[in-house]
């Protein structure tokens, strides 16, 4: 068992199964998404009450829920970097740190626009765009310790620490800026809160959000082969990798 | 050469207890602050001037202050809370003292709270002495200036909590400051929610009750899980000196 | 890097000498034994039992002096070394008196720290050697800023300590020659 | 097909822009995130190939950085 664990942890070892599974990541996400935002778009009926605005949620709703997911998982990475010491974890942290950043950015980018024919302005202090503003920070803060920390086990470490911080208050910051929302204007009616969605709808969302998935998977492989690469340099696995790559 | 014709020195067994070593923290602390008075009295100049920035910067309107006042007071005390976090662990940094900190024979964390514990009395306790002070001064009524004080009362020590981690984790960092502000902010952003909404609701004539008592709980959970995670940070700044 | 494959003892009775050239990782190794860097692989014992296990037990019994003496700028030197030795064992104030005299600092029991020189400084530092009983003493760079008498007298007492069962482990740039001091070299490994 | 015609699925009863401004900036950032981890992996890639490259069989370069002897440099002054 521990042994297993450990060979998980190999950079090695991951760097040959990324190569293997990679491929067949990216061919499912962009069959995926394909599928998923072109059903959205042009063959998803329309939405009774915000007409074709809605339309904007099946790229909003992947985004949004992967950039907490990503959160979550780089927290869950901050453990086993904690306790384990494995430079996996290191890695994964540091690599997918800043795609979770765009994805904030992109759920929240839409959901501006989006906000704009549904309220009738750009920005509403809604309490799913302020929770994701905030998310936002999280992220940015994350990504700036990182940066600032020269010895890399050590920003692992920090940023280890920083995150778990932020994945025990994302939890209270829901909860309290929902309250806060309640306090300042009676509810509105929710940008993605549906009582019921026909299949014609929840299907293309669901594909895209798998596909989102798979994209997110490749681009979190192809991150941290390249931060591997880059701090393995003098390995004798690695020259033989980049060696043999010249050769064939 | 035989060691063991050599007397020996028998490990040591007892230490202090933590309860006076956490003393012994929390009174150095206290005794190195009122040699620098300056330094106890920048943070509340500070606190006074931002809120003093509101009427002269917005609108010296009572009601606009009366609406706004609960906000700009806790605004204000968050910023000056934040500004003199820098200075928690840093001299100690500095000096040296922070390493001889580490390697007390005590658990770290509950030496990092006595040192959090310090900080509040420092800074946080000043602030809500003065708050009363400056909520007449932007027109709130007697009943809200009670609530605001206990809200402070409850959140500040919060303040000083989770800074402390951001304090820890920016240890020894070139624009640790700037930093520390980048890392902490987004996590205080809850306790300031509820203490403004928490004034807002008594202005309001509404029930607090409730909402003081989530407050404590915040105050709970901040004294159960802060010290632990500053206390790793601190050690993993140490470690990258 | 700094080292690999690095394994030694250090015995009770016994002074250590650190060796090494600039940046060979003299002041590292010291604090990775202290317990204050992590950033290492491998093993380390106390009397037996892994160190980081016992990381309480462990710092009851060791005492480090780093680069940084530990002295608090505003406070005298009285209060600071109550405040180091305070969380150890409890200690009467006639003893720490006794200890600041014997490192030369009479007269200077109750002044702030910030008046005394970089010297004076180090020496209520180096006072806490005059009362420890940790068996285990981590000195980094114990000489530094003290003049050639004070530098005789504190070799005399590590030799003093040795004598008395406790182990030593120093790093300095100046010459230290000790009868049965043991040491180890960093840098030929690194060079290889 | 939710529309009658393409000019109706562009214009998407005035929704239109909004809709088409989220999926091309959603379609520009991943599709950039992807160039630009890409880019980056190639990069260093070439720069793990140099090192190697020309770094000798034995594998660790030249051999030991030569002893300090702070003797002083001369500086030619024309």
């Amino acid at each position: 068992m521990w042994q297993i664990f450990h060979k998980l942890g190999s950079p090695k070892w991951f760097f040959g199964i990324a190569t293997r599974l990679m491929p067949w990541l990216l061919a499912g996400a962009l069959a995926l998404l394909a599928v998923g935002l072109v059903w959205g778009l042009a063959f998803a009926p329309k939405d009774y009450l915000q007409g074709n605005s809605y339309r904007i949620i099946f790229i909003h709703v992947p985004s949004a829920f992967l950039a907490q997911s990503v959160y979550i998982m780089m927290a869950t990475a901050g453990v086993v970097t904690l306790v384990w010491r494995m430079k996996l974890a290191d890695v994964f942290v540091k690599a997918v740190a800043p795609v979770g950043l765009v994805l904030t950015f992109l759920a929240l980018f839409t959901g501006a626009v989006w906000g704009k024919p549904t309220w009738g302005t750009w920005w509403i202090w809604d309490a799913r765009l302020t929770s994701m503003l905030i998310l936002l920070f999280l992220y940015g803060g994350a990504i700036a310790l990182d940066r600032a920390i020269n010895d890399e086990k050590s920003a692992a470490r920090a940023v280890a620490v920083l995150v778990l911080v932020g994945v025990v208050n994302i939890p209270i910051i829901k909860y309290s800026v929902e309250w806060w929302n309640t306090l300042h204007q009676p509810a509105t009616f929710k940008l993605t809160e549906k009582p019921s969605m026909p299949a014609e709808m929840w299907v293309p969302l669901l594909l895209s959000v798998l596909g989102l998935y798979l994209l997110f998977g490749w681009l979190a492989c192809l991150r941290m082969q390249t931060e591997i690469l880059a701090r393995e340099q003098r390995t004798r696995w690695v020259k033989e990798h980049v060696l043999a790559r010249r050769a064939g | 050469m035989n060691a063991e014709t050599r007397p020996l020195i028998k490990p040591q067994e007892s230490a202090v207890s933590t309860v006076a070593a956490m003393r012994a923290v929390f009174s150095r602390d206290m005794k190195v602050a009122f040699r620098q008075r300056q330094d106890l009295l920048n943070p509340l100049l500070f606190f006074v001037m931002v809120v003093t920035l509101f009427p002269l910067g917005v609108s010296p309107e009572v009601s606009f202050l009366r609406e706004a006042g609960a906000g700009i007071l806790w605004v204000a005390a968050l910023l000056s809370v934040l500004l003199s976090l820098d200075h928690l662990f840093r001299h100690d940094f500095d000096d040296g003292t922070l390493e001889q900190l580490v390697l007390q024979p005590q658990p770290l964390f509950l030496l990092v709270l006595a040192k959090t514990l310090a900080h509040w009395v420092l800074t946080g306790l000043p602030l809500v002495l003065l708050a009363p002070v400056l909520g007449v001064m932007v027109h709130l009524d007697g009943n809200s200036i009670a609530v605001l004080c206990l809200t402070l009362l409850i959140g500040t020590p919060v303040l000083s909590l989770i800074g402390a981690i951001g304090a820890a984790l920016t240890l020894g960092l070139r624009s640790a400051g700037v930093l520390l502000s980048l890392l902490i902010i987004p996590l205080y952003i809850p306790v300031l929610i509820f203490g403004t909404g928490t004034v807002a609701a008594a202005t309001e004539g509404a029930p607090v009750g409730a909402y003081v008592a989530l407050m404590g709980a915040f105050l709970v959970l901040a004294i159960t899980l802060a010290p632990f995670a500053a206390a790793a940070a601190l050690k993993i700044s140490l470690s990258n000196s | 890097m700094l080292f690999r494959d690095l394994s030694f003892s250090i015995l009770p009775g016994t002074v250590t000498r650190v060796e090494g050239a600039n940046g060979t990782g003299k002041t590292t190794l010291l604090r990775i034994l202290a317990g204050l860097n992590d950033a290492w692989s491998g093993e380390l014992l106390w009397c037996g039992k892994s160190r980081n296990w016992h990381r309480e037990e462990f710092l009851r019994n060791v005492l480090y002096l780093g680069h940084r003496p530990g002295i608090k700028a505003l406070l005298t030197p009285m209060e600071n070394l109550r405040a180091l030795v305070a969380p150890r064992r409890p200690v009467a104030d006639s003893v720490l008196h006794q200890a600041l005299s014997g490192t030369g600092l009479d007269g200077f029991h109750d002044v702030p720290c910030r008046r005394l020189s970089a010297g004076q400084q180090r020496r209520v530092a180096l006072a806490r050697l005059l009362i420890a009983d940790e068996p285990l003493w981590l000195l980094d760079e114990v000489f530094t800023a003290i003049d050639a008498k004070g530098v005789s007298a504190i070799e005399a007492l590590l030799q003093q300590r040795a004598a008395e069962g406790g182990a030593v482990v120093v790093t300095t740039h100046h010459e230290l020659q000790l009868p049965g001091m043991r040491s180890i070299k960093l840098g030929e490994v690194a060079a290889q | 097909m939710a529309f009658d015609s393409f000019t109706a699925f562009i214009l998407m009863d005035g929704h239109g822009p909004y809709v088409w401004v989220c999926y091309g900036v959603f379609v520009v950032l991943i599709a950039g995130m992807m160039l630009w981890s890409w880019r980056r992996h190639r990069a260093v890639l070439q720069a793990c190939r140099r090192v190697h490259e020309t770094t000798d069989e034995s594998g660790r370069g030249s051999a030991q950085p030569a002893p300090a002897t702070f003797t002083r440099v001369k500086v030619s002054q024309d």
